[in-house]
């Protein structure tokens, strides 16, 4: 165990699947001798070459395609795109092609491949570099999509999804980049497709995912202080999406709070809500509270942009809200 | 373009009786078997969208002869003669297009997603251009892994007017890559002609803006197209870099199948069906004395025999059952096909 | 009045506005000389010639983005992409450019435009030709997003898309386009943002989008004959979705089965689910059911992609579900 | 590129001292704004990314000098200087790198996304080649109105390799649009230099595959940018037809901010600055007697005002309050702007 960054987890991560697995490589815009623009590739060009460590043209679509094509030939292609806003040039090769090859061939294609790309707001960057498009990803099977929110998720992770057979969009956080954590070393693997439960408590559940846990957390401590025990779980696999661990939070605390950084309407939060209502109805004390981000494209000024994303203060208020329209 | 018939007559001379005589057969079997999609599509044993090659045997059987085992082919979706030429079996192909699970896809793929993965035909594609990018990514594999293997990649006149295809070209020149780009000229892209949604009406000319060596052939000339194809697959095998080919032709039915061809006139349609790639190698053969009448009845009768059997294979397999078949293979493993 | 298609009532809609505004152009693959592959602008092109009705080259991301501009500078674009799966070469340009422009230049650009495109399966088309993919457009601020289920709305909400000042992405469907009914002849328009209650009842509400509204009219029917008074709430427009709408249907019958044809996972409704449940927690009687198309890429085999689609039979039973349920 | 000392005497000779001077002084003031964004930034003044153009400036004065009062222009997320070039008020520029309420979008944009409608400065866009397809919309609305502006779009080399760049060259041609495409080739997209990701290096020979008329040019000479702009726009504007224009140059400063440059050697950046585009405007205007010493004196005594007096205004412009600003103008109208 050692405490390393989300940033360096990811790149020990990568370095280790490089090490491990020859067919493992890496593709993307400046993720080589540039070490990549978030730096989560630093220093694997020098040390496995341009062969394992491909830089790209700026080719969104034909990078990812390329990836599947890869794939198909049995390699396991990373590819970095350099935020999930330049995706939007990608996404025919991802719904069209990643998603759907092995399902129309009869299941007679393979299509083992990684998409990381980090998405998120808070940096000024405007409203083209800021989104969070998780919930389109999401909706397409044949896809594993994934969000994990420490460190030690994003290693465990990222080794798994590198291992999994199926396409996975592996989706990080700009601003989760510099945050730190325990990290167990060597072979560590975390599940996908399972939630996880980052914080105990017995009166609401908030259901978050990446950035955004670590606000929940945050916001339980605050209600801790108040008596009030909240407890975190944290989606990390948003396809598939870990029912049974949110239903029994909600089972067990009869509250929700649902949260996410993105848009809410049709977000990730809609889906989380629903599924919350259709399988915990009968738990449910209070109509549950859903938190997102303002529905604007994001803007520059610092202020304005503050505005838009959701707070620990919105979550520590959406869970006492809940908790009150129960008691009413 | 203008024929230099001596040129032509050497080309000929240069083959085999064997492989001239393949030449045709494999034509003929296309031509035979896409006419008997046809008539079952008419017949509603064939659904969704259809796209006949009839007219176009020249390029792709010209082109695909020039591949060897293991290269890997990759189609749009009108691709049955380049499943076949590529060694698919007819029977497979038609239990696809029939929906039954003996397809070359289990039957989820129908007439535009057949694949084969043990013969590296890797798949027909819907979307105009994008299974160029996957070319890319098997070309990058034998690289990666110092095989020897070509890609071999189809696309028609119109994908070239999409960004994936000018991506790929330059991703493919970039990282000098063992992949032939192979530009079916058919001059529509459903009913646009080249000349009104291209800057430059041929083709090959494209592959100028990434260094990359093309040539224009006669796509109604299977050895024109054969002897193009094999250098460029001699030189994108040996130095590692793509080609470009364009092979002009003309596709005789409509876009699909649903497509009456009020865009073109019947004329234009007739002096193509007068270049027939089939009839003129029959001409050439005749004249060369490399094959005779009965030669070609013989064929006829072979192919036929291979169509029936086909419709009778696929006609026998039988239809998936949703209640097994449909959620299987989304995923590897077991994920979680569908949560309601 | 009078009796016409789907796929009639959009050609006269855009007949109409381009007679009667001299900026109103139309843009797509084939929509011309082909009369549009799906015959929607047949005969456009001979009676208003190439400079009003322009065909394209196969370019999705560059016609949208050239739509954009026209519109920056005081055109009216109207742009069909072939089918909505084609879209994903053009996302790009719909959310990164034209849902933006406006907000992020501080509200100093228009963007005039309509992008026309039909989703949906049901003709063994495939995985790469049968997708319904409103959602992603749906939960993109900046857009506003419709997809009539009827002639007349197609008519009545086409003219006001070309009218509306923002990007509207309007969604058709390929099995709506030989369906009659009858359509106001003229000068007819239909506000964006208005769901329609087109059967009223008492005892559940069904609400649907697009062609999924023909199937819940055939289930109320059905229910009509046991005695089971369904009302049929149409959502038309996804973005702004017409909350109250639906909130005062549900208020009144406290039972709702929500419908949709494409993947229910992350999709439209686990929106209209969430919505419902927040807005109307108190009278609902009983868990909602959500209806949506089954999670694989489509199938080509006739039986397998029946199977996938919902049918009146499932709309049906989803009813009695929810109201046994409220009984038991 | 070597230089032909001779007709580049001519080319100057054959511009008024009025315009000289002006370019001189547009060069100087882009210099200084920069200089003074880049401190700016530093102070935390300006947040996001923030990408400096200093070393560029002779393409972007000499190309947009070319223009006409009317004519659109697109550019990228390097764009202040091109907003200031094409009439955009420097201290609304500021203000909007400050995030206040007077910048030219109100605050919401930043860096990355000037726009002056009323200029026809049509943008700063954040996703690379994303505007060239926009550039394209407004070329048409010229031709479809028959009115006689022309469009300029900026992009880099890095963009060229991009599906956009080509599907945008392809209908500008198809269409006969009046569109002049400006490549600043600063060799280099973010670290990955020309070469490493694109076939050809010539960015100009990649206009050939549509028929687009194109040239190559010195980036660092403002005249030879100038002359050869003015030609092309000449061209579009008369014969409606897009014309393609290469301006090789150099960014002295890192990608954006946080780019430290490692991957290029300090020799490299050296070399290009003692190819500096004012210094060697300078050099040649003294030479031609068309300026003095003096005069350069002025000019950066005016500069420098401007400069100040954009900080003034930006500095004395209010932020965008959210209650305020926060959900206008999502939509033109009544539409609902959030629902929760
Ligand atoms: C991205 C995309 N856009 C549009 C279509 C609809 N479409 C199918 S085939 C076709 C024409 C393609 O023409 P070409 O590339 O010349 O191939 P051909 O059909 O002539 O063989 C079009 C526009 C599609 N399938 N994919
Ligand atoms: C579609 C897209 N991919 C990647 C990026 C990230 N990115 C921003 S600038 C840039 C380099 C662009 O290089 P070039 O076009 O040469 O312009 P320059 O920065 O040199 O002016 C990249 C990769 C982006 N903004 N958009
Ligand atoms: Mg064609
Ligand atoms: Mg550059």
């Amino acid at each position: 165990m050692g405490q390393m960054t989300y940033r360096e987890a990811l790149n020990q991560a990568l370095r280790e699947e490089l090490l491990r697995d020859e067919t493992v490589m890496l593709m993307g815009e400046d993720i080589g001798l540039f070490d990549g623009s978030f730096k989560v590739t630093q220093g694997l060009y020098k040390e496995f070459g341009e062969r394992r460590v491909r830089d790209t043209p700026i080719s969104e679509d034909t990078i990812v395609g390329a990836a599947v094509g890869a794939a198909l030939a049995g390699l396991r292609p990373v590819v970095e795109i350099m935020t999930i806003n330049f995706s939007l040039l990608a996404t025919d090769q991802v719904v069209n092609h990643a998603a759907k090859i092995r399902y129309m061939f009869g299941g007679h294609a393979t299509v083992p491949m990684v998409v990381r790309m980090p998405g998120g707001g808070g940096h000024q960057l405007g409203a083209q570099h800021s989104q969070s498009l998780e919930v389109w990803y999401a909706t397409i099977p044949g896809l594993i999509v994934v969000a994990p929110a420490t460190p030690a998720d994003a290693k465990g992770m990222l080794k798994a999804s590198i291992r999994d057979d199926n396409p996975v969009i592996f989706i990080e956080n700009e601003g989760l980049y510099n945050t730190k954590g325990e990290v167990p070393e060597g072979e560590y693997l975390t599940p996908l497709g399972r939630a996880d439960v980052k914080r105990a408590g017995s009166d609401v559940s908030i259901v978050a995912h990446s950035r955004m846990v670590l606000l929940a957390l945050e916001a339980a401590g605050v209600l801790a202080k108040e008596g009030i025990e909240a407890e975190v779980v944290d989606l990390r696999s948003l396809r598939p999406l870990d029912v049974e661990t949110i239903r029994a939070s909600v089972e067990k605390t009869s509250h929700a709070v649902v949260v996410e950084e993105g848009w809410g309407s049709y977000g990730i939060t809609a889906e989380t809500a629903a599924t919350i209502y259709e399988t915990a109805f009968d738990f449910l004390d209070a109509p549950l509270v859903r938190i997102a981000g303002v529905e604007v494209p994001m803007p520059y000024n610092h202020n304005m942009e503050q505005a838009c994303i959701p707070t620990v203060e919105q979550i520590v208020a959406g869970a006492k809200k809940t908790l009150r329209k129960a008691a009413a | 373009m203008a024929i230099d018939t001596q040129a032509r007559d050497k080309a000929l001379a240069s083959h085999s009786q064997d492989e001239l005589r393949g030449l045709h057969h494999l034509m003929l079997l296309n031509r035979r078997f896409e006419e008997k999609v046809g008539e079952m599509y008419t017949r509603a044993k064939v659904g969704g969208f259809l796209h006949l090659n009839i007219g176009e045997e020249a390029t792709f059987v010209g082109a695909i002869k020039a591949l060897q085992p293991g290269d890997y082919l990759f189609s749009t979706y009108r691709e049955h003669g380049h499943a076949i030429s590529h060694g698919v079996d007819p029977r497979r192909v038609m239990a696809e297009l029939f929906g039954r699970v003996d397809g070359t896809s289990r039957g989820r793929g129908g007439s535009m997603h057949l694949f084969d993965g043990e013969k590296r035909f890797m798949g027909g594609y819907a979307i105009v251009a994008g299974s160029i990018a996957l070319a890319v990514g098997t070309a990058l594999a034998s690289v990666y892994r110092e095989t020897n293997e070509v890609t071999m990649s189809f696309f028609g006149d119109g994908a070239t007017n999409n960004g994936t295809f000018h991506e790929s070209l330059n991703l493919a020149k970039v990282w000098k890559l063992p992949l032939v780009f192979l530009c079916v000229n058919n001059q529509y892209g459903m009913g646009s002609a080249v000349e009104r949604v291209s800057a430059v009406t041929e083709m090959y000319r494209k592959a100028a803006a990434y260094d990359i060596p093309a040539e224009r052939v006669d796509g109604m000339d299977v050895i024109a197209v054969l002897d193009a194809s094999r250098a460029a697959a001699a030189r994108a095998r040996e130095e590692k870099t793509p080609y470009f080919i364009e092979a002009v032709t003309y596709r005789y039915r409509g876009h699909s199948m649903a497509d009456p061809g009020t865009y073109r006139s019947k004329e234009e349609v007739e002096e193509w069906r007068r270049r027939d790639a089939i009839e003129g190698f029959r001409h050439r053969l005749l004249e060369a004395g490399m094959a005779t009448e009965q030669d070609f009845e013989a064929d006829e009768a072979d192919v036929a025999r291979v169509v029936l059997e086909a419709v009778d294979f696929a006609d026998a397999s039988p239809e998936p059952d949703p209640a097994v078949e449909l959620r299987k293979d989304v995923y590897v493993g077991d994920v979680p096909v569908s949560w309601r």
